[in-house]
């Protein structure tokens, strides 16, 4: 049952299904991608996710830090992303979904 | 921790689906600075974009995991400097008391309430998101909106003429005059400048604390969406609006532009400035220039102080 | 306590009603206190901000920058759930309007003196409750007190009122100005530990801003739920009407002084003839009833202390039956050629069977006096009346070339 | 009851004279109100208060229109102010000037004159021509309403010992006449 309050509260997390707004969608492509992290820092809905992981290097070699996904659940499609990328490393393709 | 670590690892304090316009880079500031701050805040949405879009929620449900609330239009500081007495009251002193409010809110109707919270040293964190008027209800002009620019209440007529016949009104420098321990301005594109001045921000215990942070809107103003960042950047590297923070009147330029891009090159990318004749757009320069020269001299004076 | 020992324990003194009321909200021991001067209110803050410099007040004192930001600090500290409490008078309130509503639909308990004093223009700084009146339909509870003992003993009552958990709403305790804030006489100040006996402190949960309960406070809402919480709004409201009683009545056992609750009767067992009142006019009105009744003439008097709630079945048992009443109201209600009050009371009475004569009068605007003169010249209007007259009657005393 | 108006000028503490009256007759057990006129004070312009004192409570609010005293803290306020306008029969008038009481010409409704140069005994106590305190030693002296130790208690609260003196000093100056009423 809903609850019911004297005053005008909100509790619990009231949330928009924004990915269904999307038209087109960021495609990452990891082997241009350096996992700079700049994905992340602009994505104004925080769709890219980040975790530690063996970071591939220009040389071949490996490293450990921050590797970057999109998780498409929240995303607009703004394409920031893509604009931003310094390696041209995400393009936005239209949305098949739809 | 590092910047890109914060950002990746602190939780996302913000309804992960809230309804700003796409590529919203509000949106990314709230999201961001809400990260720092954390969850031992309590945080004031006044009526204008980032309360429209959901952020207070919606009937009995928060757009938010931290305490949030509604202010009125015009009393988000006074508001808040009551719940700061409110907690001293209770010896709770570890809280954030903070405001995420938009330009209309601040330079305009709340003008009042801020200065006098900023006079009297009430202990709160005040964020102002400027997109240059009132971006929520269909883009009237503000105080803050840029001369010459369309809005819906400064409308250009088919000859081209129109537009706000004011300057900006130049609010920072407004704020770090009332001799507050911090102001700064930030940008959307420079997130690790913005996160530093968060931290500093909230450090400060002994009065009040300003970040006014420029948000070109995409949608009032005619960007595409994914220019968002892009469209911030450029307001900076044309020192249209500098970077820089203050303390107890004391003025540092956190990111010195030594080679600006003409101010053209910034007005560009918005339709609302697409009326402007060149005439106009170098009283813009002139402006800018001459803001930036105030800017420069108030930092040599503080440094000889 | 008994009443014999909280009587023991208070001290008799001498002051104005702006002393009275800093010293019952200082009793009442409210955590937040944020308030700006304005004439007639000016010495409350005096008062409260030297009680406070003196160490004698303990809670968190802001001096601000206006009216506006007084009741919206008071709204920010209320919903963190401590007590709080202002005062202030005309144009303040009127700036204050916009927080003002909002204190009673978020649903605070914040308790505000409101020194009654004329809206301009013309430009005037003297009493009439013009100014909380036109503001009777914001969701306070608002209360009109008749002396300065009434006014300690009010104010103090109120932070129970309001903070009782059916209500949960602001209140205005409404003193005229000049006429009570700066006349000084004979006032009880209870002791401290008697008034912590009768007041527990405040613990809010019905709304709440705290981290570690988070939660949103005034969502956007729609039609319906707002109509819900107006619902729930206008309910406590009526609740106001039993708390009020109860905490009065409650009060005159601690302390042995009775105000009558919602409203008062003063002779009117036997009357045939009521003169309506709120006020500090209450006092001449009773000294004329006395000579009235000496002359043989059946008038009694009521005095109206809740006008939000109204006392609507208390004011219809109290005057059904009568042959008529005048009502004497210090305000006016623009468009209908009345006072507000006369309103207020004609509507009630609309309940009853039977339709009663009755006059309204308009009197003492703008800090006029309201001599005994005027107020024997209304009793003998109503005595004489028979009709329902619809247009105010103007007392005043003729001022030629003044 | 007893009413009593007070005429002064601003500055001259009219209004807080009127409220130690009052103090006097609660410290006895009694009630009193003191109401000043609701104008706007300034130095130097006339100003009136009203005092109602009675063993019991008292109820109206209103100004004093028929005074069984007055007071008159400055001698040219009668220039400004009809001082005995509603005057009882037979009332009290106390008065600050260096004439003696019998030869002071006043109204027939007058039936006790009280007189003491108050501005005198202020200034060479004081150094300043505020006559409040004086007047009030004046007031018991010709009235007896109110003890005379509860009002120098009061002044000697309010504004020391000095101003407490002056009221015992006025009271001992004062001369009260009663005018013969035929």
């Amino acid at each position: 049952m809903e609850k019911s309050y004297k005053a005008p509260m909100g509790e619990g997390i009231y949330e928009v299904n924004t990915g269904d707004w999307r038209i087109q969608f960021p495609e990452m492509d990891k082997t241009r991608c350096t996992e700079c992290g700049i994905c992340l820092m602009y994505c104004p809905v925080n769709s890219v996710k980040a975790g530690y992981g063996e970071v591939l290097l220009k040389n071949g070699n490996t490293r450990q830090g921050l590797v970057y996904t999109i998780d498409l659940s929240y995303c607009k499609g703004c394409g920031v992303c893509a604009q931003e990328c310094p390696q041209d490393a995400i393009t936005m393709k239209r949305e098949n979904k739809r | 921790m590092t910047v890109m670590e914060k950002l990746a690892f602190k939780e996302d304090m913000i309804s992960p689906g809230i309804s700003a316009c796409i590529g919203c880079n509000v949106e990314l500031t709230l999201r961001t600075v809400m990260k720092i701050l954390g969850p031992n805040t309590v945080f004031a949405v006044p009526p204008g974009c980032m309360g429209g879009v959901g952020v207070v929620g919606w009937n009995k449900q928060s757009g938010a995991k931290p305490p949030v609330f509604f202010p009125l239009l015009d009393n988000t500081a006074s508001m808040l400097a009551g719940i700061r007495l409110g907690y001293n009251a209770q010896g709770r002193t570890d809280i954030n008391v903070v405001a995420f409010a938009g330009d209309g809110a601040t330079v305009d109707a709340g003008f009042q309430a801020l200065s006098g919270a900023a006079e009297r040293g009430d202990r709160i964190l005040y964020i102002c998101y400027d997109n240059e008027g009132y971006m929520n209800t269909g883009y009237q002009r503000s105080s803050s909106t840029s001369k010459w620019a369309w809005t819906s209440t400064t409308p250009v007529n088919a000859s081209g003429g129109g537009g706000k016949r004011q300057h900006k009104k130049d609010f920072p420098v407004i704020m770090a005059m009332h001799d507050i321990p911090y102001m700064a301005t930030a940008s959307p594109a420079y997130i690790p400048d913005l996160v530093a001045k968060v931290e500093k921000a909230m450090s400060v215990t002994e009065g009040l604390a300003y970040i006014h942070i420029y948000n070109p809107c995409l949608t009032g103003w005619g960007i595409p969406s994914d220019q968002s960042i892009e469209a911030a950047r450029k307001a900076v590297q044309s020192r249209y609006f500098p970077l820089f923070e203050s303390s107890r009147r004391k003025i540092r330029i956190t990111r010195k532009v030594k080679e600006p891009i003409p101010v053209k090159a910034y007005i560009q990318a918005s339709k609302k400035f697409r009326h402007l004749d060149d005439e106009q757009i170098q009283e813009l320069q002139e402006l800018t220039d001459e803001r930036y020269r105030f800017l420069e001299a108030m930092e040599q004076v503080s440094q000889e102080g | 306590m008994s009443t014999h020992q909280a009587a023991a324990k208070s001290r008799v003194d001498v002051m104005n009603g702006n002393m009275a009321a800093a010293w019952g909200a200082r009793l009442s021991r409210p955590q937040v206190i944020a308030a700006y001067p304005i004439t007639p209110q000016t010495p409350v803050v005096e008062y409260l901000t030297q009680f406070f410099a003196d160490q004698e007040l303990d809670c968190q004192m802001s001096e601000v920058d206006s009216e506006h930001t007084a009741m919206s600090m008071l709204t920010g500290a209320s919903l963190t759930g401590v007590r709080c409490y202002t005062a202030t008078s005309s144009q303040g309130l009127a700036l204050m309007y916009e927080p003002y509503f909002r204190a009673s639909t978020l649903r605070l308990p914040i308790v505000m003196n409101i020194v009654n004093r004329e809206m301009i223009s013309p430009q005037t700084v003297w009493g009439g409750p013009q100014d909380s009146l036109t503001l009777r339909d914001a969701g306070w509870l608002q209360i009109y007190v008749e002396d300065n003992q009434e006014i300690l003993d009010t104010t103090i009552q109120a932070f129970k009122i309001a903070e009782h958990q059916d209500v949960l709403l602001p209140i205005n305790v409404c003193y005229d100005g000049f006429y009570l804030s700066h006349m000084s006489e004979r006032v009880e100040v209870p002791s401290q530990e008697s008034v912590d006996a009768f007041l527990p402190s405040y613990h809010s949960d019905h709304i709440l801003l705290d981290p570690d309960r988070p939660a949103a406070v005034d969502p956007l809402t729609s039609g319906y739920l707002l109509m819900e919480y107006r619902q729930k709004h206008m309910a406590a409201q009526q609740a106001a009407l039993d708390v009020i009683a109860q905490v009065h009545d409650e009060f005159a056992r601690l302390f042995g002084r009775d105000w009558g609750g919602l409203i008062e009767t003063y002779r009117m067992e036997d009357a045939r003839y009521a003169l309506v009142t709120m006020g500090s006019v209450t006092g001449a009105v009773r000294e004329v009833v006395d000579r009235k009744r000496e002359a043989g003439v059946p008038i009694g008097l009521i005095k109206v202390r809740a006008l939000r709630p109204f006392p609507l079945q208390q004011l219809r048992s109290a005057m059904s039956g009568l042959k008529g009443y005048g009502v004497i109201d210090r305000n006016v209600s623009f468009g209908w050629n009345t006072g507000i009050l006369f309103q207020e009371v004609r509507s009630a009475l609309c309940g009853l069977d039977e339709q009663i004569p009755c006059i309204p009068f308009i009197s003492g605007l703008g800090g006029e006096d309201i001599t005994l003169d005027l107020v024997g010249q209304a009793a003998d209007a109503v005595v004489r009346n028979t009709a329902m007259v619809e247009q105010a009657q103007w007392l005043q005393v003729a001022h030629e070339g003044r | 009851m007893k009413e009593i108006r007070l005429h002064g000028r601003g500055g001259m503490g009219t209004v807080k004279a009127s409220q130690i009256i009052v103090y006097a007759n609660v410290a006895r057990n009694g009630y009193g109100n003191s109401i000043p006129f609701f104008g706007f004070e300034r130095q130097g312009a006339p100003v009136t208060a009203f005092v109602r004192l009675d063993e019991k409570p008292i109820r109206p609010k209103t100004q004093v229109y028929h005074p069984d005293c007055v007071i008159i803290l400055d001698p040219t306020i009668q220039n400004a102010v009809d001082v005995f306008h509603g005057m009882k029969q037979g009332g009290i008038c106390v008065i600050n000037t260096p004439e003696r009481a019998e030869d002071l010409k006043l109204p027939s409704v007058v039936g006790t004159a009280a007189a003491v140069d108050a501005t005198s005994l202020a200034y060479s106590r004081l150094g300043k021509a505020i006559t409040n305190t004086a007047m009030l030693g004046a007031f018991v002296k010709a009235t007896g309403w109110v003890d005379l130790a509860a009002v120098v208690e009061k002044v000697v609260e309010f504004w020391g010992k000095e101003n407490g003196d002056l009221v015992e000093e006025a009271y001992a100056e004062t001369v009260v006449h009663r005018r013969d009423m035929t």
